[in-house]
């Protein structure tokens, strides 16, 4: 059982590490959704390794289909049609490798110096159970707060997303007061008037 | 599930909810309605809460605190609320769809109450989340104009970071001392072990409540969302948030022993570096609106030295809500008054406004002293009190570097206020939007004076305010 | 009630200040009113032993006694102010003359204060109003700018003296806890040398002693009468008054009397060869009137001042009566060079006054003069040979100039022109050469025993063989006069001459020692304070005016202001070597606000727009906190 | 009747800067009238003030509590000092009030401001809490920034920034030394009497980072060399009357603080640093007298005058603390009466020096030396009253700087003989420089461009001859004046 | 398979994630490096359920909120990019750059 789970966790947690590191290496974005994905999966796999079953499982689901919707969004919005062109664009680049190798070194460090806690999970502990209690119980109010937080999560994407409402197009007029009445809105605007522009290489 | 205690927040909700159902069936010149709406949803909660006050208690399963902090601090997030209610209608009818921006903006108020009433880590993760989603969509409110979605989305990024960054640390803290509720956390950090992955924890905390309260390293979205977000939720962000950090982050700090960790120099530290580079950057700021979010970076600076000075002195806290309270008040006085003059922000438009709006003109003025802290307004009494705790909590330095910055910071104020009281107005007398902003105005000029003016009474019932779970020694 | 002897001559000038009188007779009338009061209450004053005082506080008392000199000096001042007030009423030009009168009034009121002080505040407060008289008497003509800037000289000069006077009363209270004379016998040690320095100090100020004797010539550019007020019976007397007035005190400190007769003796030998010297009527005056007051502290300084007062007495007399003299001349002549002069034949009267006026100067018996001359040669004999010799001398020059004064102002040299002088002038003049003639009285050994009697003190004999040699003297100083007056009437006025006869050349070693080495000092002070105190506010609102560009900036605040710093310090170190840590230390706010400055564009440039730099910001941040965190842990 | 003094000016000057519909001369005459209440009230209040020995060191006390909690009250009273001060202030406000001014068409403001200002300014005298104080003590910059900002003249703004900011750091060190004194003392509080009595900081290095920190910001609003350069441009860029209160109020508010606080309530650490504020003092009367007589400038010249006239004041307030030090009580007590007579006699000298400066620029718009000459002959008036104003100033006897200079210097020698001996060195130049600067001014010839320079006129008379007669009685008979400031002094060396 | 490797592994994650984080133009890449660092905090907290906690159900309710705030930061993050996109046709960083100083 040991050698199997240890087996197990290291070529899930490699998977879940090389994907990761992949999701940067590529250079299509629908590519790395998929394979932020399979790094989630292996997560979430791992997590299951750990007697959590419910957790993991809900890893696994939300962000599979967490990830489809990026995948179509990319699709749908970007200046990428398709997503599939091949496209590489990082800045900072040295910067973001020691941050990264420093932020994995420093964990690992006060990982390895400190006392870790050791109480193991009971096998065979009701764990979703005990999870299920603790959401309508003691932990009531972070659950609700959770759920308020959705709910304005979903009014505020709705609002900033939506091309039209009731009243037409939903951005029409959505600016601030002129300084005249009638007039533009004072302080700075965007050099070009809104007009990015993109990065290809 | 005593609900009771959570009242004032079921209130905000319901009408959160109301003011959304509303919005989707008011037609459209009667979206303001909406606004109504939500101020009478907020009066019911600030009676409610009022009534909350007195109470010291954990409630919830030790998740929520009822104690004199968390009540004080959220009576005076739903004043704020309102105060950026009463100025939102005339700001954004142009917007068709204003009703929700009601309504988003109670669900941000809950946001902020949530984190200061917070005694639970993981509570303090929601709190701060809410207060950030809702936030983010305040910020970039303006989907027609450049610069609103710009501030938006930087908001966005940088808070999606510091979040990220904190929920790790309350992973690490949860690991580490076996549980997320002060109280039990307390006992566990009682012991004093500090293991470095327990340290590392709360250091991604405390970075995450920098980035509410706009403190270093995670303050660059302040000033972006001072000048381009509406300006009801420019004055909102900038001050509702904080409120509920400051009593979250004091909440967290008071819980290590005073003797046993060194957190405290840290925050001392972090608050030194908030306020100086708040103040510098402010020192060249031609742009009103920008000016106020740098110094309102500064003033996040000055809140941190009543954090770092929690269990140290009893004055810590009556320090804490006074400040917050007046730095409120100074800056949504501020805000009303740009508000009012429809947006208006470049310095060299202000000159001579002492002349064309005397009263706009004379609040901004107030509300400027205040900010630095020019006696008898709310301002000077609120640094009073700090620099009182951090002197007696054996921090006198502290108090002399915010001497110090508190002197540069005069001199962007008067860069504002030199060219308002002596110049030459150009052009014709400034427009302006309308009577709510002037009341909000008015209120909040007023509310400069009378605070300061009416400190005794208010540090009284600040004096016995409690923290819980750890009450000030 | 004895300050009454002070207020009455200010009332007048007050009355006369109120009133719109502006008539030669009216301000004659109300002038010598005033005086012949002053003179009056003086008189009862002696006579009943008047004393006052005023309580300005528990430690500050203003008091006023009369001691049997101080009487004197009560009574002798109105007595010459009255003749000179006529004289000057009639005189002096009609602009400005009620101004002049009442100033002359006021003077004499400071005069008669100072007199009849008790105490060292009193004193001081007296001494500095004649001082601040002077300024305003010596700049009356204040159109033409030569005049004030004669004022402000003489005014500075003595009151440079008064700080002496100043220093002591603070002596006399830090030792004694009191002001008052009486109290400043027991003085401690450091104390009572304070004082009497401080005192000798400020009286050769007043006295025109070496080597403050160079503002008595700025002193003329006021008008004949105050000229003849101020070394007769005022300021100048006042300095000798008050070494003679507190001479129980001065003597208890043993190093007095030497000093006191060192700047005696040397101002009475260089102002009799700069009187010689003179070719300017009144200079010529001014510088006698140095001469005879160093006489007076050979005097005092030799232990007698009885004989000192008595001098001062004959001296005021004189004194006054030939700058009159020289005043009628000058007016006449339209200048006051000795050589544009001559007018024995134009004015015999005036020259016959004068004469007498001269003759006493030059110390020829049985004029007063000479009698109090040759007792200082007597009271300097008991000190030494060489002292009573050089006092001979001085009498030698005296005679030399007092001939040579009278014999070119009034020698007979052009025909009569022009009207003579009015009734008014002559009144004064004719007053006060009757006084002088009076005083003569002295010779007779009946009156001076009466007087030294009178006065409680010993008055010496003096040895025949001095007498004869002074006197002899006198005759060669009134030959070398006349001979000089004929044959160099242009002496004094081109060359080495004019460079000894001002003052020897001691107004322009003042000028380049003191004046304008000060004046370049605080030029220097008000730069460095403008540029280098002043550095903080100046740099902040210096870059928020022009410096946009990073680039600017560190030009603008390195480069050039580098440049200027080392300027700066280079002009710094040239001037002012020994302030030079001043300069270091003001660089630390001048660098703050640099910094200050400089920072707040520094902490702007964090925010660059770009979020990616943020997020480095923010990554940064929280490792470097945390790290701090796990390692302070 | 002390709170009403302080509040009457500060509502009148609200309901002035409400009352839209007041014209230019009824605003003026109202303000005249509400400023000249207070001098009224303190009138009384002098009348029933007892100056006897056995008398209590504070009087007319009264308290309202502000903020309990920390110990802050408003506390009012007056002990002989400040009601000497607090008169001398009301006094000149109504002087400054009345003074013709070019109020640049916003008359109500002017005269609003001024108003509020007394209030403020008494309000520092007579308050009996630090932190109420405090209070003031900032708030007389606000007004005064108002004033030099908006009614001065040349580089006005940048004037009153600098004067802002520099003095607003001074207020600041003050205040961080007020709460640290106050947190010395148990329970806390912030009443001056209790802190007198108790002198709860007494040693150590602590006590002397507290004193450090007053005299740094009283340095700073006295101002003492090398903390003055503020003064110069605010003088020089504010109107007459603005001047006249700076001078004549403002900088007494430093010195006065320095008695009031620091040599008060921790005496024995005052005591320690006496020789080296004599120093500082020192300093500032030589350097303050030799920077003054290089100006060119009417107003920066009269401007460094202050600087050195501070000093005088400075140095006798460092004397009378040295109490640990040699010199007597009498000498201590002579040398304190001295410094507040001072106070006194400066502000009414050099008000009446700036007023005239002010009128100076009405009439010319130039403060140049240079650009003036021969007035005497057409501004007789002006001529006599500056004549009077410079003697005074320079300590001429007979006037009032004369009173109180000798007394700080003699009283001063008993304890630093040194430093009284090189101070008199200051009155000597002052006397040089004041007398060059009436010199380029009025006598000489005339230039032709001030030929139709009028003299002074209707009101300026009455302000400058009142202003001015009280320099000659306090010259001439002092004894009411320093019976009145003995009572305080008496009260803090006896009791120190 | 013990906590230590665990949350190795979990640093490994937010390494990555923070390099992605950092180093992304794009705001949707940006987006995916955050994920990545959430997914290894929540590899983390069960890390330290399972091994340290006893399974202490507040370590379940933590991933849960680890998952919450993923999901919310996503709604709401796509939400902006849609805004932005929209009104300035951007979908770098490096785009936005009016508000600055």
């Amino acid at each position: 059982m040991g050698l199997i789970d240890d087996a197990a966790f290291l070529l899930l947690s490699t998977v879940a590490i090389l994907s990761g590191w992949r999701v940067f290496a590529t250079d299509s974005m629908v590519r790395a959704s998929f394979l932020l994905m399979m790094s989630f999966i292996a997560v979430g796999l791992i997590m299951l390794l750990l007697a959590a079953p419910y957790i993991g499982l809900a890893t696994v689901f939300m962000m599979a289909v967490e990830m489809m919707v990026m995948a179509l969004f990319m699709v749908m919005f970007m200046m990428n049609p398709a997503g599939l062109n091949p496209m590489m664009m990082v800045h900072q680049h040295q910067l973001a490798i020691g941050a990264g190798v420093f932020a994995f070194v420093g964990l690992t460090a006060a990982v390895l110096f400190t006392d870790l806690p050791d109480d193991r999970v009971d096998p065979g502990a009701p764990v979703v159970h005990d999870l299920g209690v603790e959401l309508l119980g003691n932990s009531m109010l972070i659950f609700e707060t959770a759920g308020v937080t959705l709910l304005a999560t979903m009014v505020g994407a709705v609002v900033l997303s939506s091309r039209s409402g009731r009243f037409g197009a939903a951005d029409e007029g959505s600016r601030p007061p002129g300084l005249e009445v009638g007039g533009e809105p004072a302080g700075r605007q965007p050099v070009q008037g809104g007009g990015g522009h993109h990065h290809h290489h | 599930m005593p609900l009771g205690d959570i009242l004032p927040e079921i209130a905000v909700l319901l009408t959160a909810v109301a003011v959304l159902l509303a919005a989707t069936f008011l037609p459209r010149d009667r979206q303001a309605w909406c606004a109504w709406l939500a101020l009478v949803g907020i009066a019911v909660s600030l009676l409610l809460c009022t009534m909350q006050v007195g109470s010291s208690r954990l409630t919830f399963s030790g998740v929520w605190a009822l104690d004199g902090a968390s009540t004080w601090a959220r009576l005076m997030i739903l004043a704020t609320t309102a105060v950026a209610l009463g100025l939102s209608p005339d700001w954004v009818k142009t917007d068709r769809r204003h009703g929700e921006f009601y309504a988003v903006l109670l669900f941000s108020c809950l946001g902020a109450m949530a984190l200061a009433g917070a005694s639970d880590l993981m509570q303090v993760v929601m709190g701060a989340l809410l207060s950030s989603v809702t936030g983010y969509t305040l910020a970039a409110y303006h989907r027609d104009w450049g610069t609103s979605v710009e501030a938006g989305m930087k908001y966005f990024l940088v808070g999606a970071l510091a979040n990220t960054v904190m929920v790790t640390g309350v992973v690490l803290m949860l690991g580490m001392a076996g549980t997320t509720d002060f109280a039990k956390m307390e006992t566990a950090l009682g012991a004093g072990a500090s293991a470095p992955l327990l340290m590392l924890g709360f250091g991604l905390v405390v970075v995450g409540l920098a980035f509410k309260l706009g403190a270093v390293p995670a303050h660059a979205w302040m000033p972006d969302v001072a000048e381009a977000a509406p300006v009801p939720a420019a004055a909102f962000l900038t001050v509702a948030p904080k409120i509920g950090a400051a009593i979250a982050l004091a909440r967290l700090v008071d819980l290590f022993p005073t003797d046993a960790f060194a957190i405290r120099p840290v925050i001392a530290v972090l608050s030194v570096l908030t306020m100086t580079l708040g103040n510098l950057a402010a020192l060249w700021q031609d742009d009103v609106r920008r000016l106020i979010g740098w110094s309102s970076v500064s003033q996040s600076g000055y809140a941190l030295m009543a954090v770092t000075v929690v269990g140290l002195t009893e004055q810590a806290i009556p320090a804490l809500l006074f400040f917050l309270l007046g730095y409120a008040a100074a800056n949504l006085a501020a805000f009303a008054v740009v508000g009012h003059l429809r947006g208006r922000t470049d310095r060299r438009d202000y000159a001579g406004l002492a002349a064309t709006r005397p009263v706009a003109a004379t609040i901004l003025v107030l509300s400027f002293l205040s900010l630095v802290g020019i006696p008898p307004l709310a301002g000077f009494v609120g640094k009073l009190e700090l620099f009182v705790a951090t002197i007696e909590g054996g921090y006198a330095w502290l108090a002399i570097v915010a001497i110090a910055n508190t002197v540069a910071s005069l001199f962007y104020y008067l860069r504002v206020i030199g060219p308002l009281s002596f110049g030459k107005a150009e052009g014709s007398q400034p427009q302006i939007l309308g009577r709510w902003s002037s009341a909000c105005m008015t209120i909040g000029g007023a509310s400069i004076v009378v605070l300061g003016l009416a400190a005794g009474t208010l540090l009284a019932l600040f004096q016995t305010a409690s923290l819980l779970p750890v009450t000030a020694s | 009630m004895l300050f009454l002897l002070a207020i009455a001559p200010a009332l007048g000038a007050a009355i006369t200040f109120a009133s719109d009188m502006r008539t030669r007779f009216g301000l004659a009338t109300v002038s010598s009113g005033t005086t012949g009061v002053t003179l009056a209450v003086a008189i009862v004053a002696a006579g009943f032993g008047w004393t006052g005082a005023i309580g300005w506080s528990d430690q500050l008392r203003l008091t006023a006694a009369l001691t049997p000199m101080a009487a004197t000096m009560a009574i002798l001042v109105p007595l010459i102010a009255l003749p000179v007030l006529l004289y000057a009423a009639g005189h002096e030009s009609e602009r400005g003359l009620k101004r002049l009168i009442v100033l002359l009034l006021l003077f004499v009121g400071g005069m008669e204060l100072l007199v009849v002080a008790a105490d060292l505040l009193t004193l001081l407060i007296g001494w500095e109003i004649v001082g601040a008289c002077s300024w305003a008497l010596i700049g009356h003509d204040w159109r033409d700018p030569d005049n004030p800037r004669g004022g402000l000289y003489a005014f500075v000069t003595t009151r440079f003296g008064d700080l002496g006077l100043f220093l002591a009363a603070m002596a006399a209270f830090a030792g004694a806890g009191s002001f008052a004379y009486a109290d400043l016998a027991g003085l401690p040690s450091p104390m009572i040398e304070m004082v009497a320095f401080g005192i000798l100090v400020s009286a050769a100020a007043k006295s025109g002693q070496v080597p403050f004797s160079p503002w008595l010539f700025r002193a003329m550019a006021g008008p004949t009468s105050v000229s003849a007020l101020l070394h007769a019976a005022t300021m100048v007397a006042a300095g000798a008054y008050v070494l003679i007035r507190l001479h129980p005190v001065l003597h208890q400190e043993p190093a007095f009397a030497p000093a006191a007769i060192g700047i005696g003796l040397v101002t009475a030998l260089a102002g009799g060869l700069v009187a010689a010297l003179q070719p300017h009527a009144k200079k010529l005056l001014a510088a006698s009137t140095s001469a005879h007051y160093g006489l007076m502290f050979v005097a005092v300084g030799a232990g007698y001042p009885l004989v000192a007062l008595l001098h001062l007495v004959a001296h005021a007399g004189f004194k006054a009566l030939l700058f009159l003299a020289a005043g009628i001349a000058g007016e006449k002549a339209g200048t006051y060079e000795l050589d544009r002069m001559g007018f024995g034949r134009a004015l015999p009267s005036v020259a016959a006054l004068s004469a007498l006026g001269a003759l006493t100067l030059g110390g020829v018996p049985p004029l007063a003069g000479a009698w109090t001359k040759e007792e200082i040669v007597a009271v300097a004999g008991h000190r030494g040979l060489w002292l009573a010799a050089g006092v001979m001398l001085a009498g030698g020059l005296s005679a030399a100039y007092a001939a040579r004064f009278q014999l070119m102002a009034f020698g007979r040299r052009e025909a009569a022109g022009g009207s003579g002088p009015g009734r008014l002038e002559y009144c004064g003049v004719g007053l006060l050469a009757g006084f002088s003639l009076l005083l003569s009285a002295l010779w007779y050994p009946a009156i001076h025993d009466a007087v030294a009697t009178a006065f409680g003190a010993e008055i010496p004999s003096s040895t025949l063989a001095e007498l004869i040699a002074s006197l002899a003297l006198v005759a060669l100083g009134l030959l070398a006069g006349a001979s000089l007056a004929r044959t160099a009437p242009a002496l004094g006025k081109v060359g080495t001459g004019a460079a000894l006869s001002d003052w020897l050349g001691l107004p322009s070693a003042i000028r380049l020692g003191i004046t304008r080495p000060f004046s370049r000092l605080a030029t220097s002070a008000a730069w460095f304070d403008d540029a280098v105190f002043d550095a903080v506010p100046r740099l902040v609102a210096a870059t928020g005016k022009g410096i946009a560009s990073h680039a600017s900036l560190s030009d603008t605040f390195v480069v050039d202001r580098g440049v200027r710093l080392a300027a700066a310090f280079g002009v710094w170190l040239a001037r002012l070597g020994d302030t030079v840590g001043e300069f270091v230390t003001d660089g630390l706010p001048r660098g703050t606000a640099g910094i200050v400055g400089f920072g707040g564009a520094e902490a702007r440039q964090l925010q660059t727009g770009l979020t990616h730099q943020y997020y480095a910001l923010l990554g940064g941040g929280a490792a470097l906190l945390v790290v701090v965190l796990i390692i302070v842990a | 009747m002390l709170t009403l003094s302080i509040l009457i000016p500060i509502a009148g000057a609200l309901v002035l800067a409400i009352s839209p519909k007041l014209a230019e001369a009824q605003a003026r005459f109202a303000a005249i009238i509400v400023s000249a209440v207070p001098l009224l009230l303190l009138v009384i209040v002098w009348i029933g003030f007892d100056t006897s020995p056995s008398a209590p060191a504070f009087q007319s006390v009264a308290e309202a509590p502000w903020i309990p909690t920390l110990g802050v009250a408003w506390r009012v009273g007056v002990d002989g000092i400040a009601l000497a001060l607090s008169l001398m202030t009301a006094l000149l406000f109504i002087a400054a009030v009345t003074w013709p001014a070019d109020t640049m068409g916003r008359t109500r403001q002017y005269y609003a401001w001024f108003l509020f200002l007394e209030g403020v300014s008494l309000g520092l005298f007579l308050t009996l809490d630090l932190l109420i104080f405090y209070v003031f003590f900032d708030l007389s910059l606000v007004g005064m920034y108002f004033l030099i900002g908006r009614w001065g003249h040349g580089d006005a703004k940048a004037a009153a920034l600098k004067f802002f900011v520099y003095t607003l750091a001074g207020s600041l060190a003050i205040l961080l030394a007020i709460i640290a004194l106050a947190l010395s003392h148990d329970p806390l509080t912030f009443d001056m009497r209790t802190l007198i009595a108790d002198q709860p900081l007494s040693a150590g290095a602590g006590a002397s980072l507290v004193l450090l920190g007053f005299l740094l910001g009283f340095a700073i609003k006295t101002p003492l060399v090398p903390f003055h350069t503020w003064l110069p441009p605010a003088h020089v860029d504010a109107p007459g009357p603005a001047s006249a209160i700076l001078a004549g109020v403002l900088l007494k508010m430093g010195t006065y603080g320095i008695v009031r606080i620091p040599m008060s309530m921790m005496s024995e650490t005052f005591a320690r640093w006496a020789l080296p504020i004599g120093i500082l003092a020192l300093v500032s009367i030589l350097w303050g007298a030799l920077v003054a007589f290089a100006q060119k400038n009417l107003k920066r010249r009269i401007a460094y005058t202050s600087v050195n006239h501070m000093g005088y004041t400075v140095l006798g307030i460092a004397a009378a603390g040295a109490f640990t030090a040699k010199g007597s009580t009498a000498a201590r007590d002579l040398a304190l009466t001295g410094a507040v007579t001072e106070m006194v006699a400066h502000g009414l000298i050099t008000g009446s020096l700036f007023l005239i400066a002010g009128a100076f620029w009405q009439r010319a718009q130039s403060y140049d030396l240079d650009n003036y000459g021969g007035l005497a002959r057409i501004a007789p008036k002006l001529t006599a009253a500056t004549v009077l104003a410079t003697f005074a100033s320079f300590g001429l006897p007979a006037l009032a700087g004369f009173v109180a200079e000798f007394q700080i210097f003699t009283g001063t020698f008993a304890v630093y003989p040194w430093l009284a001996a090189l101070g008199l060195l200051g009155i000597l130049i002052t006397a040089a420089l004041f007398l060059v600067m009436v010199q380029s001014l009025f006598f000489g010839d005339l230039p032709p461009q001030r030929a139709h320079f009028p003299d002074l006129r209707g009101p300026e008379i009455w302000v400058v001859s009142v202003l001015l007669f009280l320099v000659v009685l306090i010259g001439i008979w002092p004894a009411w004046l320093l019976d009145l400031i003995g009572a305080g002094t008496r009260a803090l060396i006896e009791g120190g | 398979m013990t906590l230590t490797t665990v949350l190795i592994v979990a640093a490994a994650l937010i390494g990555i994630g923070l390099y992605g984080a950092l180093s992304q133009q794009s705001f949707v890449m940006l987006m995916m490096g955050l994920e990545l660092m959430l997914n290894g905090t929540l590899l983390a907290a069960i890390g330290f359920w399972s091994y340290g906690l006893g399974g202490a159900p507040e370590g379940q309710l933590m991933a849960i909120i680890v998952m919450a705030v993923m999901a919310v930061d996503m709604a709401v993050g796509f939400a902006l990019i849609v805004a932005v996109y929209r009104k300035r046709q951007a979908d770098v960083t490096e785009s936005l750059t009016t508000l600055k100083n």
